[in-house]
C-alpha cells in the first residue's frame, strides 16, 4: 500500500522544487550572492584588469563556496519547524531517500545556477578566456560535493537555532580538498600545466562522496530530531 | 531473498562500486603532477610558465653566492645537476641557507634583457632532507663515502 | 534474552567497561598513577631532549624543537583516530562511557594539533625562512584544528548531552578522511615539510643517539592524554549521572 | 490473536539523568483507545514521542505486534500516523497540495480523494489557499486530514482537540469512532476539558516523577 | 508607572548580550568566518606571498561585509517567531528604542571582535605592517555602519522566511559606499598617499547612520510586523 | 465617566479587498469582560490583533478612552496588554529572566514579586528552567504570569484556555475575575468549550463574511 522507494523520493524532489519555485526569488539567490561578490572585489582592490584576472578564479570558487554554506542553515531547518522532518522520520520510509532527494534538489537549485551563470562572471573578472571550459569542468564536478557534504552538516545542526556559523565552521574545512583541487586544476591550466590530475581527483571525490554521504545524513537526521 | 537482504546487498555493492571507482580516479590522478614545482631543468627547457609565479627546486651551487655589500640582496646559482639557473633575491635568508644546501624559491622568470632567464624570487625557502644526525657522525659518513669514492647528494 | 549470553568476548568487554559506575572505579584506580608516569617521563624527556642528545649536524640546537613537535603532531592525529573509534562505539553499541570517552578527547586533541602548529611554525622561521607556507601537511594540519574545534562547538551547542555526544560523534567520523590526507601529503605532494623521519618498520632517518628523548616524549604525550581524557571523563560522568544511584552512592560513602 | 497491537511496559523517559515521569505500562488492541491524562508538564507529549520512536527508550519496554519496537522501527512506524503540536504542515504549499503530497508518502486510503477528505474536515473553499494563510483551528483541520487520507493501523495524537471550535471537536470524535470500528487504534492526549465519549477507550493517567 | 527610555535600551541591551552568551559560541561566529575566508583564499590563489599581501585589505574588508551580512537574517527572526516584537510594538515604548538597542549590540557581538582580532589576520596573509593602523582605523569608523544599515534590512526583511540572500541582495549594495572608502584608506596609505580624506568620509557616514538609520529600522519593524 | 474604555463602531477587517468577518461592534468599561465566539478561522484573532494595534483598521473606529486609537497608539499601548498565539517568551532565557525583564519593560505591578508569580501561575520548581524545555502548558502559564507582574488597564487575551489543564483553566478564571473586580478590563477569544463563569461577561458572536 506504500510507495516504492522511487515514488517517494520523486515526491519528495518535487515538493523541494515546487517550494523553490513558492519562495520567489530563493533560486536566484546564491547567484545574486555571487554577484555581489564579484562586485565588491574590484570595488575593495581597485579595477587592475591583470591584478584582477589572476584572482577571479579564487573568486569565483571562494564566492561559491560561500554562497553554498550560506543556503546550508536554512536547508532543513523550516522543515524540522514545521514538523514535517519529524513526520518524515515516523513515516518509517529510509531517511536515505530524505537525504539522497534533498542533495539533489538542493545541487539543482544552488551548484547548477551558479554552473550556468559563470561564464558571466568570469568575463566580469577579466578572467583569461581559455580558463573557462577548465574552470566550468571544476564547478560541474565540485559543486556536487559541495550540496552532498553540506547536506550532512545541515542535518547535524538542524536541531540548533541560529545554527549560521557553527554550519560554516563545520563545513568550510571539509571544503577546502574541492577548493584545493578546484582552483588547482584553472592555475595548473593558467600555468600551462594539464588541469587532469586535479580534475580527477575531483571527480574521485564527487564520487565518493555520492557514495558515502547520504548514509551521513540520514544518521545524522535521525539523532539531531531525537535530541528533543 | 528477504526484501531487506536485498536492499542491504545493494547498499553494499553500491558502496564498493563508489569507493572502487573513486580509487581507481584517485590512482590515475596521482601519476600526473599536480604542482607549480619544476626543477632547473624544466625551467631551461622553457617547461615553466613565464607570467606566473611558481616555486623551483634544487641545490645551491657551490661558489655562486653573491652577496651585494650594501642591501640584502643575493644572487646565487640552483641546480637539479643537469641544468643551472641563476636566482636574484632581496631579503632575509633562512639559517638552513648555505651553499650544497637544497632550496625552494618562490618567484617569476625574468627574461628581460638577458640571453638565458633569470629566476626573480620573492621567498627563498630553505628545504632540508628527513635525515638528522649529529654532527660527528655526518662527519664520520663524509669520511667513509669520500674513501669509497661518492659524493654526497 | 538467550541471544544475549551468546555475545561474542568483544562486545562483553565494551559492556562490561561501559557500565559508567565500573568506568568511573577503575579508572580512578589508574589515574594517580598516569599522572606519575606523565611527570616523570616528561620531565626526564625534556632533560634528555634539550642538554644530552647532540646537536645536529645541519640544524645545530634549534632542531631540539622537534622533541615537542613530533610527539605533539603524532598526538594530534592518534588522539583523532581513538575519538573516532570510541565515536563509532557510542554510534553503535550506544554505550554512554564510549560517548563521554570521546568527547572527552576532543579539547585535548585541539590542544595537541594547536601545539604542533605553533612548534612548527616557531622551528619554520629560523629554518626554512618563514613561519607560515600553504603547503599540503601545514594545510591539512589547520583544518584538523577546525574540524576539532567544530566537534567541540557542535557537541556544546546542544542541551541533551547524550544526544548532543551522538551528533559530535556523526561529525567526528566525516572528518576522519582528513587523518590520511595529513599523513600522506609528504609523499602525495612535494611539500615544504620533510619526509618521514621515524618508520616503525624499516630504518629511520635519525641517528639512535637522538631517539631516547623522542621515544620517551612519545610515551609521556599518550599517558598524558589517557590520564587527561581519563580525568576529564570523569568529571563529565559524573556531571551527567549526578540524579543515578551509584553516583549518589559514591557521594555518600565519601567521608 | 494473543499479543497486543501495542504495549508498553514500565517505560519511562530520563533527560540529562532526570525520569521525567513516573514508569508507564498499557497494553492495547484493535479497536481500542487509550486517553493519556495528567497535568501540565507532566510528560504526555514525551511519552507520544516515544512511542512514535523520535525520542529513545531507554528503560522498560514497547512491543509493537509483540515484539520489541526498537527492532522493527521502520516496520512499526509504516503502520501508525503521529500528530504532534507541529502539524506537519508546509506552509508554502496549498492544502490539497499538502494532501497530495501525504497520500503519495504515506499512501492511499481507499475511497478516498483529497477534495472530499478536505471537505469533510471543514476545509471546503480553501482547496487552494496557502496553508500558511489559515487560522489555527484551520491548520489543525488541515493536519486532521491526514488520518482520513492515508491508512494505519494506530493513530497517535497529541492534543487533537486543542485550538478546536466545539463543531470540531465533534468531527475529531466523530473519526475516532469510525476508526475504532474500523478495527483502528488510538492513543491520544487530552486535558479532560473535552469527554471524546466513546465506547472502550482506556485512561491513563500520567504523574511526574 | 512604565520605565523611562534609558532603563528600557539598558534592559533590551541586557537582553540580547545575554542571549549571545546562552547561545554559547554565537560571539565567535563571525570571527571563526572571517577566519576561515583568510585561509581559503590562500588556498585558492596559490601561496604566492606578494599576491596575496596586495590583497588582504580586500579578503578582510570583503570578509567582514559578508559575515556581518551573515548575521543580518538571524538579527530578529527569532525574536519575530516567538512574538517577543509583537510584544515590544504592543508595548508602547517607542521602537526606535529597539532600533538603537539592537544595532548597539550587534556592533558589540561582531564588529568589535572583528576589530580585535584583525591584527592576526592581518598578518596571516601577510598585509604590509605599516598598513595595519589604518586598517583598524577603517574597520574601527566603518563597523558600526555596517550594523547600524544592516539593522534596516534585517528589519525590512522579518517578515519573510528564509531569507538569507534576500537579505546579503539588498544590504550589500548599501556596504558598498563603507567598502570603497575603508579600503580606499589603505590601499591610499600603500600608495603612500594620506589615507585621511577617506577616513573622514568614513566617519561622516558612520555620523550621518547614526543619526538617521535607528528611524529607518524603528518604521521597517512597524510596517513588516503589522503585514501578516 | 461617560466614555467607555474601548468601544468598536462597526469594525472590519479586510485583506487584498476581501472582507474578513461581518462588521462588529462593542463598547467595554472598566471591571467588564468580552467573550469573543465564532468558529475556526472567522476572524477571532485578526480582530484582537487589531485592538492591539498590530493590524490596521481601514474601515470602522476604534475608540480608547473617547478617542481614536490611532491617534494615540502608544499612549493606549501603554495601558494594554496582549497574549497571542506567540507568547512573547524569549526561549534561551529562564523563567525567571523573562519575567524580569518583563517587569522591566511593562513596568511593575505593585506587590508583586516574581518568584511568587510564577508560583501561583503552578511554575514553581521551575523558576530557573530554560523557557525552551518547558512543555506546551508550561510556557502558557509563563506567558499568563506576565499579566500578574504588569499593570494594565485592557488584556487582550487569544484563547487563554488553549493548552492548559483543568487546573489552569481555573486559574485563569481566578485571574480574570480578580482583575475584573480591581477594575480591569479584559477581551478574551475561546471556543466555548469552557465557560469562564464570570458575572458582567458580554459575550460577542463573529461570522465570517
Ligand atoms: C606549522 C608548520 C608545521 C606543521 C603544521 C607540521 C605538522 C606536522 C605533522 C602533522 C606531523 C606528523 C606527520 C605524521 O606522523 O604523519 C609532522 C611531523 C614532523 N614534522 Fe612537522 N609541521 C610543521 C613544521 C615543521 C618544521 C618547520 C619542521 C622542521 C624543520 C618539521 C619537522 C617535522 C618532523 C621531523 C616530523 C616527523 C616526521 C616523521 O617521521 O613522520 N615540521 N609535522
Ligand atoms: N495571512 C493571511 N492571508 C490570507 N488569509 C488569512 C491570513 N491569516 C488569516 N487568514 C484568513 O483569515 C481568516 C480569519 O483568521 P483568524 O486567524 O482571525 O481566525 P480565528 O477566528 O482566530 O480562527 P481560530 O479559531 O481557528 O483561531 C481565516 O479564514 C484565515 O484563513
Ligand atoms: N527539551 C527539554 N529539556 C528539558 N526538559 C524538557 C524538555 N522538553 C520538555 N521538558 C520537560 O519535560 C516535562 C514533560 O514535558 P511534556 O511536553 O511531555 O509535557 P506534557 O505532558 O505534554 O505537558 P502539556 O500538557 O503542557 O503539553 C516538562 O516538565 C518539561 O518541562
Ligand atoms: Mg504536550
Ligand atoms: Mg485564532
Amino acid at each position: 500500500m506504500r510507495a516504492g522507494s522511487a515514488q517517494v523520493l520523486m515526491a519528495m524532489i518535487w515538493r523541494d522544487l515546487r517550494l523553490a519555485m513558492r519562495r520567489r526569488g530563493q533560486l536566484a539567490h546564491p547567484l545574486l550572492f555571487l554577484t555581489l561578490i564579484t562586485v565588491l572585489f574590484p570595488l575593495a582592490l581597485g579595477p587592475d584588469p591583470k591584478q584582477l584576472g589572476a584572482i577571479a578564479v579564487g573568486i569565483i570558487w571562494v564566492g561559491a563556496l560561500v554562497a553554498v554554506t550560506m543556503t546550508l542553515s536554512d536547508l532543513y531547518r523550516s522543515d524540522r519547524d514545521d514538523g514535517w522532518l519529524e513526520q518524515l522520520m515516523v513515516s518509517g520510509h529510509p531517511m536515505v531517500l530524505v537525504a539522497i532527494g534533498r542533495s539533489f534538489s538542493h545541487w539543482l537549485t544552488t551548484g547548477l545556477p551558479l554552473l550556468l551563470l559563470t561564464p558571466l562572471f568570469a568575463s566580469f573578472l577579466n578572467m583569461p578566456e581559455q580558463l573557462l571550459s577548465t574552470l566550468l569542468l571544476s564547478l560541474l564536478l565540485g559543486t556536487p560535493t559541495l550540496s552532498l557534504i553540506g547536506n550532512i552538516v545541515a542535518a547535524l545542526t538542524v536541531g540548533i537555532g541560529r545554527s549560521g556559523f557553527l554550519v560554516g565552521l563545520l563545513v568550510l574545512p571539509l571544503y577546502v580538498p574541492v577548493l584545493l583541487f578546484a582552483a588547482g586544476a584553472v592555475n595548473a591550466q593558467a600555468g600551462g600545466l594539464s588541469p587532469d590530475a586535479h580534475l580527477l581527483m575531483l571527480a574521485a571525490i564527487a564520487t565518493l562522496a555520492a557514495t558515502l554521504t547520504p548514509w551521513a545524513t540520514a544518521a545524522a537526521l535521525r539523532t539531531s530530531l531525537s535530541s528533543n | 531473498m528477504t526484501p531487506t537482504r536485498r536492499r542491504r546487498l545493494l547498499i553494499v555493492l553500491s558502496i564498493i562500486v563508489g569507493a572502487g571507482l573513486a580509487t581507481t580516479l584517485v590512482v590515475f590522478a596521482l601519476k600526473e603532477n599536480m604542482l607549480f614545482f619544476y626543477r632547473p631543468a624544466e625551467v631551461a627547457q622553457g617547461l615553466a610558465p613565464v607570467d606566473t609565479a611558481f616555486r623551483m627546486g634544487g641545490m645551491v651551487v657551490d661558489g655562486s653566492v653573491v652577496r651585494a655589500d650594501d642591501s640584502l640582496a643575493v644572487q646565487f646559482d640552483l641546480t637539479d645537476y643537469q641544468e643551472t639557473i641563476t636566482v636574484q633575491y632581496e631579503g632575509i635568508l633562512p639559517d638552513l641557507f648555505r651553499e650544497g644546501q637544497g632550496i625552494i624559491a618562490q618567484g617569476k622568470l625574468s627574461t628581460q634583457g638577458v640571453e638565458r632567464p633569470v629566476f626573480e624570487a620573492s621567498e627563498v625557502l630553505a628545504k632540508h632532507d628527513e635525515t638528522y644526525m649529529p654532527p660527528e657522525v655526518a662527519d664520520a659518513l663524509e669520511q667513509s663515502k669520500a674513501a669509497r669514492g661518492e659524493t654526497t647528494p | 534474552m538467550a541471544n544475549k549470553q551468546k555475545k561474542n568476548p568483544i562486545v562483553l568487554f565494551i559492556h562490561k567497561t561501559g557500565s559508567p559506575e565500573y568506568f568511573y572505579k577503575l579508572s580512578g584506580r589508574f589515574l594517580p598513577w598516569l599522572i606519575a608516569i606523565t611527570t616523570i617521563l616528561t620531565a626526564w624527556g625534556l632533560y634528555q631532549a634539550l642538554y644530552v642528545v647532540p646537536p645536529d649536524y645541519q640544524q645545530s640546537e634549534s632542531y631540539r624543537i622537534l622533541f615537542i613537535h613530533v610527539p605533539s603532531a603524532w598526538m594530534s592525529m592518534f588522539i583523532y583516530a581513538a575519538m573516532a573509534v570510541m565515536a563509532f562505539i557510542a554510534l553503535v553499541w550506544r554505550i554512554k562511557v564510549a560517548e563521554i570517552c570521546a568527547m572527552a578527547s576532543a579539547p585535548i586533541g585541539a590542544a595537541f594539533t594547536f601545539i604542533t602548529l605553533c612548534t612548527g611554525a616557531l622551528w619554520g622561521k629560523p629554518m626554512w625562512g618563514a613561519y607560515w607556507v600553504w603547503d599540503a601537511r601545514m594545510t591539512s594540519e589547520l583544518v584538523l584544528l577546525f574540524i576539532y574545534l567544530g566537534i567541540i562547538a557542535l557537541y556544546r551547542s546542544i542541551d541533551d548531552r547524550r544526544a548532543a555526544a551522538r551528533v559530535a560523534s556523526i561529525m567526528a567520523l566525516v572528518g576522519l578522511v582528513n587523518l590520511p590526507i595529513i599523513h600522506y601529503s609528504v609523499e602525495w605532494w612535494t611539500t615544504l615539510h620533510q619526509g618521514q623521519t621515524i618508520r616503525l618498520t624499516g630504518p629511520s632517518s635519525i641517528d639512535a643517539s637522538m631517539l631516547p628523548p623522542l621515544i620517551i616524549m612519545a610515551v609521556a604525550t599518550k599517558t598524558y592524554f589517557i590520564a587527561a581524557m581519563l580525568a576529564n571523563a570523569r568529571n563529565m560522568l559524573i556531571e551527567q549521572d549526578r540524579n543515578k544511584s551509584w553516583v549518589r552512592r559514591l557521594i555518600g560513602d565519601a567521608p | 490473536m494473543t499479543c497486543a497491537l501495542i504495549e508498553a511496559i514500565q517505560i519511562e523517559h530520563e533527560r540529562n539523568g532526570l525520569p521525567i515521569y513516573q514508569a508507564v505500562s498499557f497494553r492495547i488492541e484493535a479497536g481500542q483507545a487509550l486517553l493519556i491524562e495528567g497535568g501540565n508538564g507532566v510528560g504526555k507529549t514525551t511519552l507520544l514521542r516515544q512511542l512514535a520512536g523520535i525520542l529513545p527508550t531507554r528503560s522498560g519496554r514497547v512491543l509493537f505486534d509483540g515484539s520489541e519496537l526498537d527492532e522493527q522501527l521502520a516496520n512499526a512506524r509504516s503502520q501508525l500516523l503521529y500528530l504532534g503540536h507541529r502539524l506537519g504542515i508546509t506552509d508554502d504549499l496549498s492544502c490539497q497540495e499538502n494532501a497530495r503530497l501525504w497520500q503519495k508518502l504515506w499512501g492511499r486510503q481507499a475511497n478516498q480523494d483529497i477534495v472530499r477528505s478536505l471537505q469533510s474536515v471543514g476545509l471546503m473553499g480553501y482547496e487552494q489557499s496557502r496553508a500558511a494563510d489559515l487560522s489555527a483551528g484551520q491548520r489543525k483541520r488541515l493536519a486532521l486530514s491526514r488520518l482520513l487520507l492515508c491508512p494505519a493501523r494506530l493513530w497517535l495524537l497529541d492534543e487533537p482537540y486543542s485550538n478546536l471550535d466545539a463543531d470540531g471537536l465533534a468531527l475529531v470524535n466523530r473519526m475516532l469512532a469510525s476508526y475504532l470500528e474500523r478495527g483502528g487504534a488510538a492513543i491520544l492526549t487530552s486535558h479532560g476539558t473535552f469527554d471524546p465519549g466513546l465506547r472502550g477507550v482506556q485512561r491513563l493517567v500520567m504523574r511526574a516523577a
